[in-house]
């Protein structure tokens, strides 16, 4: 084990599965000649080449599809869209044609893709630089959506989407590419679709994913103090989503709080409250509470009071616990 | 470039066949044979044939809303296509996508779409699949010249032509999107002349003349293999019918409907070789009945093969 | 009251509005010389001129940015996007740029921008022409997004989608166009963001939009031989969403079903009942159930068994009715 | 076209009035004053100016992530202007978007743009206004090379062309787009021959020079006025500092950063009025007190300002 920062655990990803696979390539703005706008991709060009490092021009449409087209003819290409934000350029490319191909043409294509992208807030960086958008992904078949919270979690979820035979939307949060965690020497893998319990308790289940992770675990600690016991999952994956983790869990605790950054309105946390309403038996019937950003863009000097925090979390679990 | 005889009558047997098809499928579908609906290119037959003639059977062509020619011309499999428009779980794509997204991969086909000018930047990525593995193979994305108004064609012919791609950008304009004449949505006159935008080559043809057509795409394939990039290939075609089959064309002049039909692709070349005694005595007759049987065994095929299955609507969506 | 069709309301209410603000106008592809690719447009370039019924190229970014800033300097601009697939390419456009302007630029700006599109099956119009995405933008703070399923509700919503000034997205259903009803004489609108009870009952409640209120009418009806009494509400606006109607609804009969066209998971089902656990007293716990489309694009031969139907409702509500 | 004496004044302290804006916001970036990230437009000064110099207070402005000096050419106030990247509640924004998206729609500002090209098609809707009401108002919409590789130009550029819509499309060209340099993303030499594919007149000019770049403008917004349609101009700039302010710009070379700043387009127009005696004895000092003076009191203003409105964060989002 040694401290890694998660902008680093993802290059060594990128480095080890380039290295391992000849026709994994990465495409993107800025990725190699500039190392990538947040350095993801720092050296790999120099160590890689052109070839297999390409730098585009600004023009998101094409980079999905170039990395669609190839893997049609069996490439297994990484694109990078500098922030999610910019994926709303891509929809066409990534929602209408890469989540389709193997389904609409019969099943012959498999479709090896992955496509990262910052996301969320945290760096007053506003409106069109910091938005949560994995929830409109999570709605199309075709698509996994990841959101590491770890370095830890960030580089085995890379490498396995790289390995993985379906479209990949992998979520980095941008606050969170300064953060250190520990990362093994050695190689290892973290699967998609399963999610982790980040912290085990009796009382209250919190589901919650990338940099809410965090906050979660602070709140959590703070709940503690005052004899409350939360276990908090990081989900790790939106799509497919890890049904049984969360189940599981919440049968025990009967109390449910979701956390994410995403505005709450229609965000994956919906889905969550809804899916567990229906598939607990009759006899359970959770309280719950959602935590989410309030329905507004992403304000830049107000971004502070917008974003969910640890106290957001503290007050959604009280609310659950009363009664 | 002067073709063979047997190569004359390939490339005639092949606007035949996309004729043929095409004809067949909008009797089909007025009787309410196939579901959905269906956008057919006759009368700009050329096109298919003249280019695919110059491709082998791994080079990649991406198509779109009117690619049944494509596809056929490309070698297709009929009786899958035709199993596919009628959405039976023999088509090749189990009857989930019809007429907009035929694909047969194993024929280069990579696939139809439904979305204008969603092929463009997808081409980009089958083109670079050759060039990463040093293969000579090429890819052509059709699209019609109102797609030439969409974002993805300026990202796509850039990175193209920035990138010296083998790529084929075959353009096939008729003067028409939907119910809109070009002057409607473009000021200039045509499409190749855009390819100077990106510092590609752009070539203007009559799409009418099978043979000017696959001359200019020979060239640009050639190009293409020889690693020297991208070509924007414009053919100036008429749309003989509809937008889609049984668009009334109530916003259409009836003279611009006549002077396309004045335009038939087939009877050119057919006069063309009148001269030579390439077609032989009873030529025609033996390719259209050669076809004719192709066709009905393709259609029999479709109409006997059982429905789409319900259970694969769930299949295939992820690997 | 005359009979009159889904797609006429539409031309009603366009032709109405035009008549009465000289500021409305209409852009898109195919809206004047062809009246509409579902002519619902149609006759308004002969009524009211090039100026105002603007034909495009087939460019849906800049038909939305059009809007936009015709917005920004005071016109009333009702864009058309043929297809709600076809959203995808105008992504940007909507959501980081008219859905934003008014927050992001201080709030001086009014933009009463109407983007109507056609959703939806029913057509065997095959994967990439026949998406339901209306939880995508209900999840984009600034839009309005309202799905009308009757021609009296699409002619009194989109007059007041054009009154608006907010931007709104009018989702009509392609599969409702040739639909019949009633719609007044007289001039008349419907509010936005009000919900509306198709029909009145008491033992559970259907919340439902768009063309599934008529399947959901269809097996109330079937239900109440069966002795069940199913309320119908039509939610007509998806954002706003009607919380009230919502919760006087099941605090009445203490049990949900959501029907929505769309892919069920992340569907604007999992938000309403999301919503009615939080907000309901801890007293009530109703039992709850979802009908959306399975997790798949939307296929061309199997589509009548892919889209929700009549009998999928009645099994949801049998699934509450136990216990 | 040539300038009275206080016209080239105006021109030269608007030059100036960007730079030391300019200047200042980095060294309070620098500072920590100011949150976020923003982009400086230092060396590229003559573009705002000379094209601002050619436009009345009710023409529309679009601009982008590098839109500081397009905002302060325009005539915006300064003091808020100011308050807005420090993110204060009296800034034109409400402290809600900083830097990136500063506007003034009194000024014509109508805003900036945190997204590439995405401008562009605004501006074709701003343009249309003027059009619509038969009112004499342009728009100008500013944006970097690397832009003009996105599809919202392609679509933008058609359509303003297609409708000769008001609307001068400026291009500051200026070899980089982030950390990448031009050779990287673009195959042909130069923005202003992809005018072509429009029928749009495209000019390209020595963006260093500020009357080279007024008299383009000058033209270029007459035809528009005149209602004879838009002009794509191109202004061949150099990006003398880094992409953002605090970028170490490791991956560019130092002669090229260097020969940015040997074209210093004010040092260029002071020379020349070294010669006419326009600026007379103090008249440089002058303008950069008055200037001082103006950023002093727009710096104060906003530091003095109380910090944004947490409660404004939930104004707005609809009206
Ligand atoms: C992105 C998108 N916009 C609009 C449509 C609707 N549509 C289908 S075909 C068509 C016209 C296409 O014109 P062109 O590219 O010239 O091809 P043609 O039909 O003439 O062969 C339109 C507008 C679509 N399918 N996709
Ligand atoms: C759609 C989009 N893609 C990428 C970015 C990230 N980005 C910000 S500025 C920039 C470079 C822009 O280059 P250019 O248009 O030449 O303007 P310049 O910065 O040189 O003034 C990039 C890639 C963005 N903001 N928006
Ligand atoms: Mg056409
Ligand atoms: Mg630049």
């Amino acid at each position: 084990m040694r401290e890694t920062r998660y902008v680093k655990a993802i290059n060594e990803a990128l480095l080890e599965e380039m290295a391992r696979d000849e026709r994994v390539f990465i495409v993107g703005e800025d990725v190699g000649f500039g190392g990538g706008a947040f350095s993801a991709t720092r050296d790999l060009l120099q160590r890689f080449g052109e070839r297999r490092v390409r730098d585009t021009p600004i023009s998101e449409a094409a980079i999905v599809g170039i990395a669609t087209g190839a893997a049609m003819r069996g490439l297994r290409p990484v694109a990078e869209i500098m922030f999610a934000d910019f994926l709303t350029l891509s929809m066409d490319q990534i929602v209408n044609q890469l989540a389709k191909v193997r389904y609409m043409f019969g099943g012959t294509y498999r479709m090896p893709v992955v496509i990262r992208a910052a996301c969320g807030g945290g760096l007053n960086a506003g409106p069109q630089h910091s938005q949560s958008l994995e929830a409109w992904f999570a709605h199309v078949p075709g698509l996994e959506v990841v959101m590491p919270a770890t370095p830890h979690d960030a580089k085995g979820l890379l490498k396995s989407a790289i390995r993985d035979d379906n479209p990949v939307l992998f979520l980095e949060h941008k606050a969170l590419y300064a953060s250190k965690g520990d990362v093994p020497e050695e190689e290892y893998l973290v699967p998609i679709g399963e999610a982790d319990v980040k912290r085990t308790g009796k009382d209250v289940t919190i589901v919650t994913a990338s940099r809410m992770v965090h906050h979660s675990l602070e709140a959590a600690a703070a709940l503690a103090a005052e004899g409350i016991d939360a276990e908090v999952i990081d989900l790790r994956t939106i799509s497919p989503l890890d049904k049984d983790a969360i189940l599981r869990s919440v049968q025990k605790t009967s109390r449910l709080v979701v956390a994410h950054e995403a505005v709450k309105a229609f965000g994956f946390g919906a889905e969550i409250v809804a899916m567990i309403c229906e598939e607990l038996p009759a006899s359970i019937r959770p309280r719950v509470a959602r935590v989410g950003a309030p329905f507004a863009p992403v304000p830049f000097a107000q971004e502070k009071q917008y974003l969910p925090s640890a106290a957001d979390v503290v007050q959604a679990v009280k609310r659950v616990m009363v009664s | 470039m002067t073709e063979r005889a047997d190569e004359l009558l390939a490339i005639l047997a092949s606007m035949v066949r996309v004729r043929r098809v095409e004809e067949r499928l909008s009797e089909l579908f007025t009787q309410g044979k196939i579901p959905g609906f269906i956008h057919v290119s006759i009368g700009q037959e050329a096109v298919p044939a003249g280019v695919c003639s110059c491709l082998e059977r791994d080079d990649a062509v991406l198509t779109t809303h009117r690619g049944h020619g494509h596809a056929v011309a490309k070698g297709i499999d009929l009786k899958r296509f035709m199993a596919e428009i009628f959405g039976r779980r023999t088509g090749f794509c189990k009857g989930r996508s019809g007429s907009m997204h035929v694909a047969d991969p194993t024929a280069g086909v990579m696939g139809a779409n439904g979305i204008v000018g969603g092929g463009l930047p997808i081409a980009l990525g089958t083109a670079l699949a050759s060039q990463y593995r040093g293969e000579k193979t090429v890819t052509v994305c059709f699209f019609g010249d109102g797609a030439s108004n969409e974002g993805t064609f300026h990202e796509s012919l850039n990175i193209a032509a920035l990138w010296s791609l083998p790529v084929l950008f075959c353009c096939e304009n008729n003067d028409w999107a939907q119910f809109t004449p070009q002057s409607r949505y473009m000021k200039v006159e045509g499409v190749a002349r855009r390819a100077d935008s990106y510092g590609m080559p752009g070539v203007s043809v009559d799409g009418s003349d099978v043979l000017a057509v696959r001359r200019a795409a020979a060239e640009a394939v050639a190009r293409a293999r020889r690693g020297e990039g991208p070509t924007l290939l414009e053919c100036k075609v008429r749309r003989w019918f509809g937008h889609y089959v049984g668009d009334p064309q109530k916003y259409r002049p009836a003279d611009d409907v006549k002077a396309a039909k004045a335009l038939d692709p087939i009877e050119r070349l057919v006069s063309r070789l009148a001269g030579s005694n390439a077609l032989g005595t009873d030529g025609m007759q033996a390719i259209e009945s050669r076809i004719q049987a192709e066709i009905d065994a393709a259609v029999a095929f479709a109409a006997e093969s059982p429905p789409a299955d319900p259970a694969d609507l769930h299949r295939d969506v992820y690997a």
